[in-house]
C-alpha cells in the first residue's frame, strides 16, 4: 500500500512483510521492522498528539525512548489497553490499534486548544497563587477542574489477562547498551570466558550502528562489523544476548532490575509466553554503555510537528527508510547534525542547514556539506516556526558577535531537524550513586566517581567518535573482566563537537516567545526564568515550581536546556546550579513486571491444615489469620454466622465438639539446658515441671509487654513441646533464637520448629474422652492417669500421637497432636466415633466464644501490644523467687507499676440481648463534653448460648476496682450501660475441667 | 535489595536476611539493678550513626545464624561482617565517616 | 509581599508575569537570632511561621542544609488524617487537621489541601475489631471517622473489588471524610514565604556542623558552614538527621533513621477518587492532581541515610496494589525516590526539652510526619516561645521512655493471632 | 485393624496435585513422594567427625552429601536435614543416636512437615530462578549443593544432589501449594526468552 514517504530503498525494514495498524482509527500501512512512529511517518503523519496543558498539536520529535510527545493509546485486544506509550519504542505489528491522547473531540479539532489562549495566565505554578476563594470551591470546582485537565491517557479499566514473568540472574559482567561501546565491551568480556549479559532496549542491538550507513570499521561497512559481532556473541555459552530489555534500575550492590518486552512485538498469540519479563542481576561488574541524548534546541514554537531532532531524523530515514518530509531544514549549533543533512542530501532529499556557529567556528563538516552542493547558513540563529499541526516553515535570522539577530528570512519547509549537541546518558550511573562531573569541553555531567562496581563507556561518559567508542567500550569490558587486553579500533571519523546553546538568540520580546524546553509538560524558557525570579533556585525547586522534567519521558531531551536557562539567569556556572539526582526507573516500568508472578493465587501463599480439605466439604467457611486459611464455623442449611455458633458453642458444653488447632505454633526445644532456657524466657517456672506434665506459658518482649502465650509440656527432662499463637509461631522461634545465640550461647539447647509436623485435632467436651477412648492404644486415659495439663505419647488409630489434655474452653478435652500426613484420617476416624456422642465440628469463632465465657485471653486480641502480665491479671504466674526473665526489669519501670493501668474485666450489657461491638469504648459519664476521657475498650464480645446472655471482655482503667460498677460503652448510635465483673461467665468454679 | 556476606555463606542476597539493629548491646547481667535510666538506654537508645554502624543480622532464611556487621549508613556497602561475640577486624569504629577514598572505591570491588 | 489572587495573576499575565518578586529572600545569616530552627523542611517552617504569627518572635532563622522542603516534605504521600486511636496522638493530628482546612487562606498560598477521604480497609476479622475500636474512640474525641461496610466502601471508591475473590477480601472499612492529600512542596514554600514575609530569614545552603555550649552546658548557637549563628534557642527539627545534630550536642536519641520508598505511575486521566490504605497487604494509592498515582511503599529493614532502598521494597508493594486493583497491572512506574525517616521505639514523635537548656527538639515522626506539619509547628512554636511544651505536644517527651509511658499506635494496632 | 488402615496411607498434601508440568522448556515439576525426613542439630566437638551413611558431617556449610539413599543436608554450623526412605525412617532415627552418642545434639522428626518437589529439565535452573535469587550456575551451585533459600515468597531448602539437572526443592507443607504453583507458573515464565 502507499507509504507515501517512505524512500524506495534502504532502511532495516523488511519489505516483503508488510503490516497494517490502525491509528485513531484509521489503517496505517508498515513493514515488520518499523515502530509505530516510522510508519506514521511513512505515511505522512505527524500530527499525533496534544500537549498536557496547552492541547498544543505536536508531533514525533524523537526515535527512541526519550520521546516526549508521541504518546498513544495502544489496544492489543481485550484486557490490554494501556495509555501513554511511546510511538517511537512500540514496535508496529498488525492488529495493533492505537489511538491519540488528550484531546476533545478530536485530535484535529480539540476544545482544550482554548488552553492554548490562555497561556499568558497558565503560566509556571500559576495554580499555587489562586482558585482559594471561595475556599469551599476548591474541592467542588478547582480541584475536578484540574484534574479532569490533567493526565494523559486512560487508565486500563479490566484486569490484565496477560503473564508477567520473573528472572534472578547472576553475570560477572552485565553491559547495558547494545551500540559500538557496549558491543565492543561484551565481545572484550566474552572472549575471557566470564559469564556476560549484554542487554539493549531496542528491538534490535547495535544502536547508532543500526542507522550508520556511511561508517566503516576496520576496513568493512559498520553494519557488516555489527553482524559480524553479533554472530560471535550469538555464538558463545557464556553470553546471554537480551534485546528489547531496557535496564531501568540501578539499585545497591550491583543489582540491576531490567524488564525485556517479550511478546507486545508479536502479531501472533505468544502461547503462554509472558508479556514481560524482569531480570533481576546481580552483576559483579557493570559497563554502561546507554549512549548520548541529543538536546533540541530552544526557539519559538519549537514545538511544531515535523520538528524532529536531527539524528532522530537520520535514523527514520537510515533505519527505517522513511523520509519524515521532502523539503528539509536542519537547525544546529554543532556537527553531528551534519552528517544527517548529508545522508538526507544523500537520499536525494531538499536540504537546507543553519548553523548558529560562526563560519569560523565550525570543523570539515561545513566543507563536506556545502561539498554535496546543500547551503548553510553559519551564524544563524531560529527565531521562530511557521505552521500549525505541521511545521511549514523555519525563521532565521543572522546573529552576530553581540548576539544582535540581523533581518529575518523564513526559510520553507516541511520538516525540520534541531540539534542542541549531546547529553550522555548518565541516569543509571547517577542511580548507582556515582559522582558525576561537569565537562566544559561537551558542555555536559560526564561519570566521576564511581560509587559501585561499575564503569561507563563510550557515548554514556562523552566519547562520540565511533573509532574512539569502541576502543573505549572494548577496554572497559576487558577491564571489567578482569583482563588487560585492549584493542584499537580504525573506523570512519564521527562529526563531533558543538557550541553549547540554552536558547536560541532571539529579536522578539522574551514575555512573549513560548520557546519549550520541557515539551510534555509545556514548560517554556519563560515559565523557567519566571522561577527562578520568584526565588526558585535550586535546579529541583525549578523542576518542581515549573514541573520541568517530571513528565514521562523524566527530562531526558529537558534536563540540560533547563538547568542551562537556570544557571544563565542566576549568572552561575552550569556545576554550581547542579544537576538533579537520577532516580529509578530510566524508563517507566508496567506495574506487572515489577509484581511478575505474585498475582491471584501467588500473591501471597495460602497456608492450610491437613484438615483443610474435609472442613470445605463439610461446609467451612473460612477466615484469613496470617497467612493461614482457617475454619471459621460450619453452618448448616439455613444458618447464618450466629445461629452456627450458637448451636456449636452448645454442642462442645454439651456433648462434645472437634476443632482443627493445627495452625498453631510448636517448638521442640530439646538440650541438656532447655528447662533453664525456658525459665529466662518465659515469666513462668519451668524447672520443677516433671515430665508428662503441661503447664501454660507467657512470653514477654524485653520492653515487658505480652509477646505470646501457649501451653508447653515436658516430654521429657531435656525435651519441651512448646505451643504458640497461629500468628505468632516465627516470631517466637525468631525471639527464641535470637536470646540463644546472641545472649546464651552457652547453653546447650537445640531449636525446631514442629508447626507442621504435628497436626492438632481438639476434641473438647464432656465426652471427649468416650469418643477416644476406642481409638487410642497405650495410654491410660482415666482421669487419675490423666489428668488435666498432662501429655502422654501413645497411638491412636495406629499412628503415634502425643496426646495433651488440654483445654481452651474449660471443659474436658484432648488435643491430638498427630504427624500431619495422618491428621486427616485421624481426623475422620474420631468423627467417625464420635457420631455415637453427637459429635460437631467448630470453628475459630465458636473456639473465641467458649474461651472467653471462661475469660481465657488471646494475644493480638485482649493483648496489643502495651499489656503486661499484671493487666491481664496474671502476674500471680511470676515466681516470687524468680531473679529474672526477658521482659522483667521493665515491668518496674514508674509507669508501668503506676495504678490506674487498664486491667482486664468483664462486662456485663444491662439488655442481656445486646452484644458490643468490640473495639468499643468506655466512659464513666456520658454527659461529659467531648472529648470525653476514655477509661478502656472490649477487647471481646459475643452472644453466649451456653450462658443464654452476651458477654464481654475488656480493658478498663482501674478496672479490678471497679466490680460491680456501672460504665458505659459505645453503640453504633450512643452509649449502653454495663456492669464490671469478673472476666469469667461459664462454670465459674472451673470444675468441669476436671472431669 | 543488599548482597551481604554470611560468615557461614558467603554473599547472598538481602531478602534471606532479617536486620537486628545496632550489634553489641549486651543484655545486663542483672537487669534489676540497673536504674530506669539505663534500662531505657538499654532498650530504646541507638547511635543511628551517619557513616559506620555496627549492626546484627541474621541469616534467617538460610543458616539460620546471627552475626554482626559494619555497613556504612551513607554508601550502604558493608566493611565486614564477624560472627557474634566478636569484635570487627578492620579496625574501622563505628562512627566514622568514610570518604570516597580509592581505598572504599576498591572495596566496592571486593 | 505581592498578595496572590486571580486578580494579580491576571494583571501579571498582561506583563510577562514580571512583576513577581522573590518568594522568600536569600539573605545572609545575622550574628544572632532569638531563635534558630535547624531543618527548613515543611515542620521547620511552619515553626517559623507560628513563631513570628503566633508568638510575635520574628528574630527567627531557619537553616537548611540543601533546599527548603527537599527532605521527607518533598519525598512523602502527601496523605492528610487524624484518625488516631489514643487521645495523644488524636489531639495531634486533629490539631493539624483543622490547620491544614484553613491552610492555603491562612498562608495566601493554594497548598490544594484536598479533603477527598482516606479510606482504611479491613481485610480480616481483627482489622475490623482494630479499625471499629478507633471510629469509637475518634467518636468521642470528637474526629470525623466512620466505620463503612464493603458495599459503601465500593460506593465510595468505585474501583474497588468487593467480590471476595481477593486473596484478602475487603470485609469493610473505616473513612474519614476529612481527610485528604495536598500540594507537598506548595506547603513548605507557602510557609516559607509566610515566614519570610513577616522578617523570618530563610538560609539554604548552610549545613550545621555543631552546637556550641556554654560553660553551664545551655546551648548558645550553631556552627555551620556559613559560620557561628548564635541563638537564644535552638530547635532542631531535622527528621533523618536528628541523632547526627542531637550527638553535636552530646544527646544520645532513641531514634533510627529508616529509608522510606514511594513511587509514581505515569498520569492518566482521573480514575481514583480518594486516598485508600490496606495495612493489612500494605498499600497506600490515591491519584494526584497531575494525574499520577501515589503509591507509597514501606521501609527497609536496616537504618540508612543513602535515600535509596531495595527493589523488593517496590516491587512488594505493587504486589499489593495489582492484587487489590488488579486493573493497573498495565500502568507503569514513572518515578520512585526514597526518603529518611526517624523512627522511636513506640513510633511516636518527640516534641519538647532535651536535657541541654535552650535546645530543643522535633522529631520521630516516623513515615506520619506530612500530615502533622502545621499541628507539629504550631505546638514547637509554643514550645520554642515560652519554654514550656503546649497541652497537645506534653505527652510526647523523650522522658516517656524512661518511665514507661509510651504512645504506641502501631502496638495498638497489634497484629493477626 | 485401624493401623492397618492408616499406618501405610501418608496423605501428601500434593498427592493429588494436577500431573507434572511440562512446557516448552522441557522442565518438569513434580511432586516427590512419602520420604522420611530428620531435622538434626549437633554441636560438633572439634576434630570429631561423626559419619553418617558413609557421610561425614563436618562436610561444609551448604553441601549434600548422599549414598543414593539417604541424603544428609548441611544447612548450617550445627543444623543438617537428613532425608530417606520411609520404610528406614526408624533405622536412620537409631542410626544418627548411634553415630552422635556422646555429643549434645538433638534429632526431631519433619518427615511431616516437608514436602518434596523435584524440579527436572535443561532449564530447571532458570525456573527456579523466577523466585530463588540465589547464582544457580554449575560454578556458584554444582551438584552436591544444598541451602535454605527463598522462592517467591516462601522459604525453600534447595538441594541439588547429582550431576543431572535436577533440583530438589523442600518446603513446609503448609507452603507446598504455593510452591508448587510457584513452579508451575515458573515453567511459563520462562518461554519466550531470548536467553538460553
Amino acid at each position: 500500500m502507499a507509504q507515501p514517504f517512505r524512500l524506495s530503498r534502504g532502511g532495516r525494514v523488511d519489505r516483503t512483510r508488510p503490516i497494517v495498524f490502525a491509528f485513531n482509527g484509521k489503517p496505517v500501512h508498515g513493514y515488520a521492522g518499523d515502530t509505530v512512529a516510522s510508519a506514521l511517518l511513512a505515511n505522512g503523519i505527524h500530527l499525533v498528539g496534544r500537549s498536557f496543558k496547552y492541547h498544543r498539536p505536536r508531533g514525533i520529535l524523537s526515535h527512541g525512548p526519550d520521546e516526549p510527545s508521541a504518546l498513544l493509546s495502544v489496544d492489543r485486544g481485550p484486557g490490554r489497553i494501556d495509555p501513554n506509550n511511546r510511538a517511537s519504542v512500540v514496535e508496529a505489528r498488525s492488529g495493533l490499534r492505537t489511538t491519540s491522547q488528550n484531546h476533545w473531540p478530536s485530535l484535529e479539532f480539540d476544545v482544550g486548544a482554548v488552553n492554548d489562549l490562555l497561556s499568558p495566565v497558565f503560566v509556571a505554578g500559576f495554580y499555587y497563587k489562586t482558585f482559594m476563594w471561595p475556599r469551599k470551591f476548591w474541592d467542588r470546582v478547582y480541584e475536578p477542574f484540574i484534574r479532569a485537565a490533567a493526565g494523559l491517557g486512560k487508565a486500563p479499566t479490566q484486569a490484565d489477562p496477560d503473564r508477567y514473568a520473573n528472572r534472578h540472574a547472576h553475570c560477572d559482567v552485565l553491559v547495558v547498551g547494545a551500540g559500538p561501546a557496549g558491543l565492543a565491551a561484551a565481545l572484550a568480556a566474552a572472549r575471557t570466558g566470564k559469564r556476560v549479559i549484554l542487554a539493549d532496549e531496542g528491538a534490535e542491538p547495535g544502536g547508532s550502528l543500526l542507522h550508520d550507513t556511511t561508517s566503516q570499521i576496520d576496513g568493512r561497512p559498520a553494519a557488516d562489523w555489527l553482524t559480524e559481532t553479533l554472530a560471535e556473541l550469538d555464538g558463545r555459552e557464556n553470553v546471554i544476548l537480551l534485546p528489547r530489555t531496557t535496564a531501568f534500575g540501578y539499585y545497591n550492590h550491583n543489582h540491576v532490575a531490567m524488564t525485556e518486552r517479550v511478546t507486545d512485538h508479536l502479531t501472533s498469540a505468544a502461547g503462554q509466553a509472558p508479556r514481560e519479563r524482569l531480570w533481576q542481576v546481580r552483576a559483579g561488574e557493570v559497563v554502561l554503555a546507554g549512549g548520548a541524548h541529543e538536546r533540541p534546541l530552544v526557539f519559538a514554537d519549537n514545538d511544531r510537528p515535523g520538528i524532529l531532532l536531527a539524528e532522530s531524523l537520520r535514523v527514520f530515514l537510515n533505519r527505517y527508510g522513511v523520509a519524515p518530509g521532502r523539503k528539509l531544514v536542519f537547525a544546529t549549533s554543532g556537527a553531528s547534525a551534519y552528517r544527517a543533512a548529508l545522508d538526507a542530501r544523500a537520499a536525494g532529499l531538499d536540504v537546507t542547514l543553519v548553523d548558529l556557529r560562526l563560519e569560523s567556528d565550525c570543523g570539515p563538516e561545513l566543507a563536506q556539506l556545502r561539498g554535496a552542493g546543500v547551503e548553510v547558513l553559519t551564524g544563524h540563529t531560529v527565531v521562530g516556526s511557521k505552521g500549525r499541526k505541521r511545521v511549514t516553515g523555519l525563521i532565521v535570522a543572522p546573529v552576530g558577535s553581540d548576539g544582535r539577530c540581523g533581518g529575518r528570512r523564513i526559510l520553507p519547509c516541511d520538516c525540520v531537524g534541531m540539534s542542541g549537541g549531546w547529553t550522555p546518558a548518565v541516569h543509571l550511573f547517577s542511580q548507582s550513586r556515582g559522582k558525576l562531573r561537569y565537562d566544559d569541553a561537551i558542555d555536559a555531567f560526564v561519570p566521576s566517581i564511581s560509587a559501585q562496581a561499575e564503569r561507563s563507556a563510550g557515548a554514556a561518559r562523552g566519547i562520540y567518535d565511533l573509532a574512539a567508542c569502541l576502543t573505549d567500550g572494548f577496554a572497559a569490558g576487558a577491564a571489567a573482566a578482569g583482563s588487560d587486553e585492549r584493542q584499537a579500533f580504525k573506523a570512519t571519523e564521527t562529526l563531533t563537537g558543538f557550541q553549547p546553546v540554552r536558547i536560541m538568540p532571539t529579536d522578539a520580546n522574551p514575555t512573549k516567545v513560548r520557546a519549550f524546553v520541557d515539551y510534555q509538560n509545556d514548560v517554556t524558557a519563560k515559565d523557567i526564568k519566571l522561577a527562578v525570579r520568584e526565588g526558585f533556585q535550586s535546579i529541583e525547586h525549578v523542576k518542581r515550581y515549573t514541573t520541568t522534567g517530571m513528565a514521562t519521558d523524566q527530562g531526558k531531551t529537558s534536563n540540560m536546556n533547563a538547568l542551562g536557562i537556570v544557571a544563565g539567569q542566576l549568572d552561575k556556572a552550569l556545576p554550581a546550579v547542579g544537576t538533579t539526582t537520577f532516580r529509578p526507573p530510566y524508563t517507566p516500568v508496567t506495574f506487572g513486571a515489577l509484581v511478575g508472578p505474585a498475582r491471584h493465587a501467588l500473591f501471597d501463599p495460602i497456608r492450610t491444615t491437613p484438615i483443610h480439605e474435609w472442613a470445605e466439604a463439610h461446609g467451612a467457611l473460612f477466615e484469613n489469620v496470617a497467612l493461614w486459611r482457617r475454619a471459621w464455623y460450619f453452618p448448616k442449611a439455613g444458618e447464618d454466622l450466629h445461629a452456627a455458633v450458637a448451636r456449636e458453642c452448645k454442642a462442645v458444653r454439651e456433648n462434645v465438639g472437634i476443632f482443627d488447632a493445627s495452625t498453631l505454633g510448636k517448638i521442640e526445644i530439646v538440650g541438656r539446658d532447655a528447662a533453664e532456657f525456658m525459665n529466662r524466657l518465659y515469666i513462668n517456672p519451668w524447672t520443677k515441671l516433671a515430665p508428662g506434665r503441661c503447664r501454660y506459658g507467657l512470653m514477654l518482649k524485653e520492653d515487658g509487654y505480652i509477646l505470646d502465650d501457649g501451653v508447653v509440656a515436658r516430654v521429657s527432662d531435656e525435651c519441651f513441646h512448646v505451643t504458640t499463637t497461629t500468628g505468632g509461631a516465627a516470631r517466637v522461634l525468631g525471639h527464641m533464637e535470637d536470646y540463644l545465640q546472641t545472649e546464651w550461647p552457652e547453653l546447650e539447647v537445640f531449636l525446631t520448629s514442629t508447626t507442621e509436623q504435628w497436626a492438632v485435632i481438639a476434641l473438647q467436651g464432656p465426652k471427649a474422652r468416650d469418643v477416644i477412648a476406642p481409638l487410642v492404644d497405650g495410654i491410660d486415659l482415666s482421669p487419675e492417669a490423666f489428668p488435666h495439663m498432662a501429655m502422654r505419647t501413645g497411638m491412636i488409630c495406629g499412628v503415634p500421637t502425643r496426646l495433651f489434655r488440654v483445654s481452651f474452653t474449660g471443659e474436658l478435652g484432648f488435643e491430638i497432636n498427630v504427624p500431619s500426613d495422618h491428621a486427616r484420617a485421624v481426623w475422620e476416624a474420631v468423627f467417625e466415633a464420635g457420631q455415637a456422642h453427637g459429635i460437631t465440628p467448630y470453628g475459630t469463632e465458636t473456639m473465641h466464644v467458649l474461651r472467653a465465657e471462661k475469660g481465657y485471653i488471646i494475644v493480638g486480641q485482649e493483648t496489643d501490644g502495651t499489656v503486661t502480665p499484671d493487666d491481664v491479671g496474671m502476674a500471680g504466674m511470676i515466681p516470687k523467687a524468680k531473679k529474672d526473665f526477658v521482659g522483667k526489669r521493665s515491668l518496674a519501670r514508674p509507669d508501668v507499676v503506676a495504678s490506674g493501668r487498664k486491667q482486664l474485666v468483664g462486662l456485663m450489657t444491662d439488655d442481656p440481648k445486646l452484644v458490643l461491638d468490640e473495639g468499643a469504648q468506655i466512659v464513666a459519664d456520658t454527659n461529659q463534653p467531648i472529648p470525653m476521657r476514655m477509661l478502656g475498650h472490649v477487647t471481646s464480645s459475643y452472644w453466649s448460648a451456653n450462658c443464654g446472655r452476651s458477654i464481654a471482655l475488656a480493658l478498663v482503667e482501674g478496672g479490678r476496682e471497679r466490680m460491680n460498677g456501672h460504665l458505659h460503652v459505645t453503640t453504633p448510635d450512643g452509649f449502653t450501660r454495663v456492669t464490671v465483673c469478673e472476666p469469667v461467665f461459664f462454670d465459674v468454679q472451673g470444675e468441669r475441667i476436671n472431669a | 535489595m543488599l548482597l551481604i556476606a554470611c560468615p557461614n555463606c558467603g554473599k547472598r542476597p538481602e531478602t534471606e536476611f532479617r536486620c537486628g539493629g545496632q550489634a553489641h548491646i549486651a543484655r545486663p547481667a542483672d537487669p534489676m539493678t540497673v536504674d530506669d535510666g539505663g534500662w531505657s538506654e538499654h532498650l530504646f537508645v541507638r547511635a543511628n550513626p551517619k557513616g559506620v554502624h555496627a549492626e546484627r543480622w541474621c541469616h534467617i532464611h538460610g543458616c539460620g545464624r546471627w552475626f554482626n556487621a559494619l555497613r556504612d549508613t551513607i554508601s550502604d556497602r558493608f566493611i565486614e561482617t564477624y560472627p557474634i561475640g566478636e569484635q570487627p577486624k578492620s579496625g574501622v569504629k563505628p562512627g566514622t565517616i568514610l570518604g570516597t577514598s580509592s581505598a572504599t572505591q576498591s572495596e566496592a570491588r571486593a | 509581599m505581592r498578595r496572590f489572587s486571580l486578580t494579580s495573576l491576571l494583571s501579571e499575565s498582561m506583563r510577562g508575569h514580571t512583576g513577581w518578586g522573590r518568594q522568600w529572600r536569600a539573605p545572609e545569616p545575622k550574628p544572632r537570632y532569638d531563635v534558630v530552627i535547624v531543618g527548613g523542611g515543611g515542620h521547620g517552617l511552619a515553626t517559623a511561621y507560628y513563631l513570628a504569627t503566633v508568638h510575635g518572635i520574628t528574630n527567627v532563622a531557619v537553616l537548611e542544609k540543601g533546599w527548603i522542603g527537599g527532605g521527607n516534605t518533598g519525598r512523602n504521600t502527601t496523605i492528610i488524617r487524624s484518625n488516631y486511636l489514643y487521645d495523644e496522638s488524636a489531639a495531634m493530628y486533629e490539631h493539624a487537621l483543622k490547620l491544614w482546612e484553613g491552610l492555603s487562606q491562612e498562608l495566601n498560598y493554594n497548598i490544594m489541601f484536598s479533603q477527598r477521604g482516606v479510606l482504611m480497609l479491613a481485610h480480616n476479622i481483627h482489622d475490623v475489631q482494630s479499625f471499629k475500636r478507633h471510629v469509637y474512640a475518634n467518636r468521642l474525641n470528637g474526629i470525623d471517622n466512620e466505620w463503612l461496610s464493603k458495599e459503601e466502601c465500593k460506593a465510595f471508591c468505585p474501583p474497588l473489588d468487593i467480590s471476595g475473590s481477593l486473596r484478602y477480601p475487603v470485609l469493610g472499612g473505616a473513612l474519614q471524610r476529612r481527610a485528604g492529600t495536598a500540594r507537598h512542596d506548595a506547603v513548605a514554600w507557602g510557609y516559607a514565604r509566610g515566614a519570610d514575609n513577616r522578617g523570618v530569614d530563610i538560609i539554604q545552603n548552610c549545613e550545621v556542623t555543631g552546637i556550641r555550649r556554654d560553660a553551664s552546658g545551655a546551648a548558645v548557637g550553631v556552627e555551620t558552614t556559613r559560620g557561628f549563628i548564635g541563638a537564644g534557642r535552638i530547635g532542631v527539627v531535622a527528621a533523618g538527621h536528628t541523632s547526627t545534630l542531637m550527638s553535636m550536642a552530646g544527646v544520645s536519641m532513641p531514634l533510627e533513621s529508616y529509608p522510606l520508598q514511594a513511587l509514581v505511575s505515569e498520569p492518566v486521566k482521573p480514575c481514583f477518587p480518594c486516598v485508600v490504605m490496606s495495612n493489612a497487604v500494605h498499600a497506600y494509592l490515591s491519584q494526584s492532581d497531575k494525574g499520577e498515582l501515589v503509591i507509597g511503599a514501606g521501609t527497609d529493614q536496616y537504618t540508612s541515610y543513602s535515600q535509596q532502598g531495595g527493589l523488593h521494597i517496590t516491587t512488594h508493594t505493587l504486589d499489593a496494589i495489582c492484587e487489590l486493583f488488579p486493573q493497573f497491572t498495565r500502568m507503569r512506574m514513572l518515578r520512585s525516590w526514597g526518603g529518611i525517616v526517624d523512627v522511636t521505639p513506640d513510633r511516636s514523635p518527640i516534641i519538647g526539652k532535651t536535657p541541654v537548656p535552650n535546645l530543643f527538639v522535633n522529631c520521630g515522626w516516623g513515615t506520619g510526619g506530612f500530615k502533622a506539619t502545621p499541628g507539629s509547628g504550631h505546638v514547637f512554636a509554643h514550645t520554642l516561645a515560652t519554654g514550656t511544651p503546649h497541652a497537645i505536644n506534653a505527652p510526647f517527651t523523650l522522658d516517656r521512655f524512661r518511665t514507661g509511658r509510651l504512645i504506641d499506635e502501631a502496638a495498638a494496632a497489634a497484629v493477626a493471632h | 485393624m485401624l493401623e492397618t488402615r492408616y499406618r501405610a496411607a501418608r496423605a501428601l498434601p500434593l498427592g493429588a496435585a494436577s500431573r507434572p508440568a511440562t512446557a516448552g522448556s522441557g522442565v518438569s515439576v513434580r511432586p516427590a513422594g512419602a520420604e522420611a525426613r530428620f531435622s538434626l542439630r549437633a554441636r560438633l566437638a572439634a576434630g570429631a567427625a561423626p559419619k553418617l551413611a558413609g557421610l561425614a558431617l563436618d562436610a561444609p556449610i551448604n553441601t549434600v552429601g548422599t549414598d543414593g539413599e539417604t541424603w544428609i543436608a548441611r544447612l548450617g554450623p550445627d543444623e543438617w536435614l537428613v532425608g530417606g526412605p520411609e520404610a528406614d525412617a526408624d533405622l536412620l532415627q537409631g542410626r544418627i543416636h548411634e553415630a552422635l552418642a556422646g555429643l549434645p545434639h538433638s534429632l526431631v522428626d519433619v518427615s511431616h512437615r516437608n514436602v518434596g518437589i523435584d524440579v527436572s529439565g535443561r532449564q530447571a535452573a532458570a525456573v527456579l530462578n523466577a523466585g530463588c535469587p540465589l547464582d544457580l550456575s554449575e560454578a556458584a551451585f554444582p551438584p552436591g549443593s544444598a541451602t535454605r533459600t527463598l522462592l517467591g515468597k516462601a522459604e525453600i531448602v534447595l538441594i541439588r544432589a547429582t550431576a543431572a539437572p535436577l533440583y530438589r526443592v523442600e518446603c513446609w507443607r503448609s507452603f507446598s501449594t504455593y510452591v508448587h504453583g510457584f513452579l508451575n507458573e515458573a515453567v511459563f515464565g520462562v518461554e519466550g526468552s531470548a536467553a538460553h
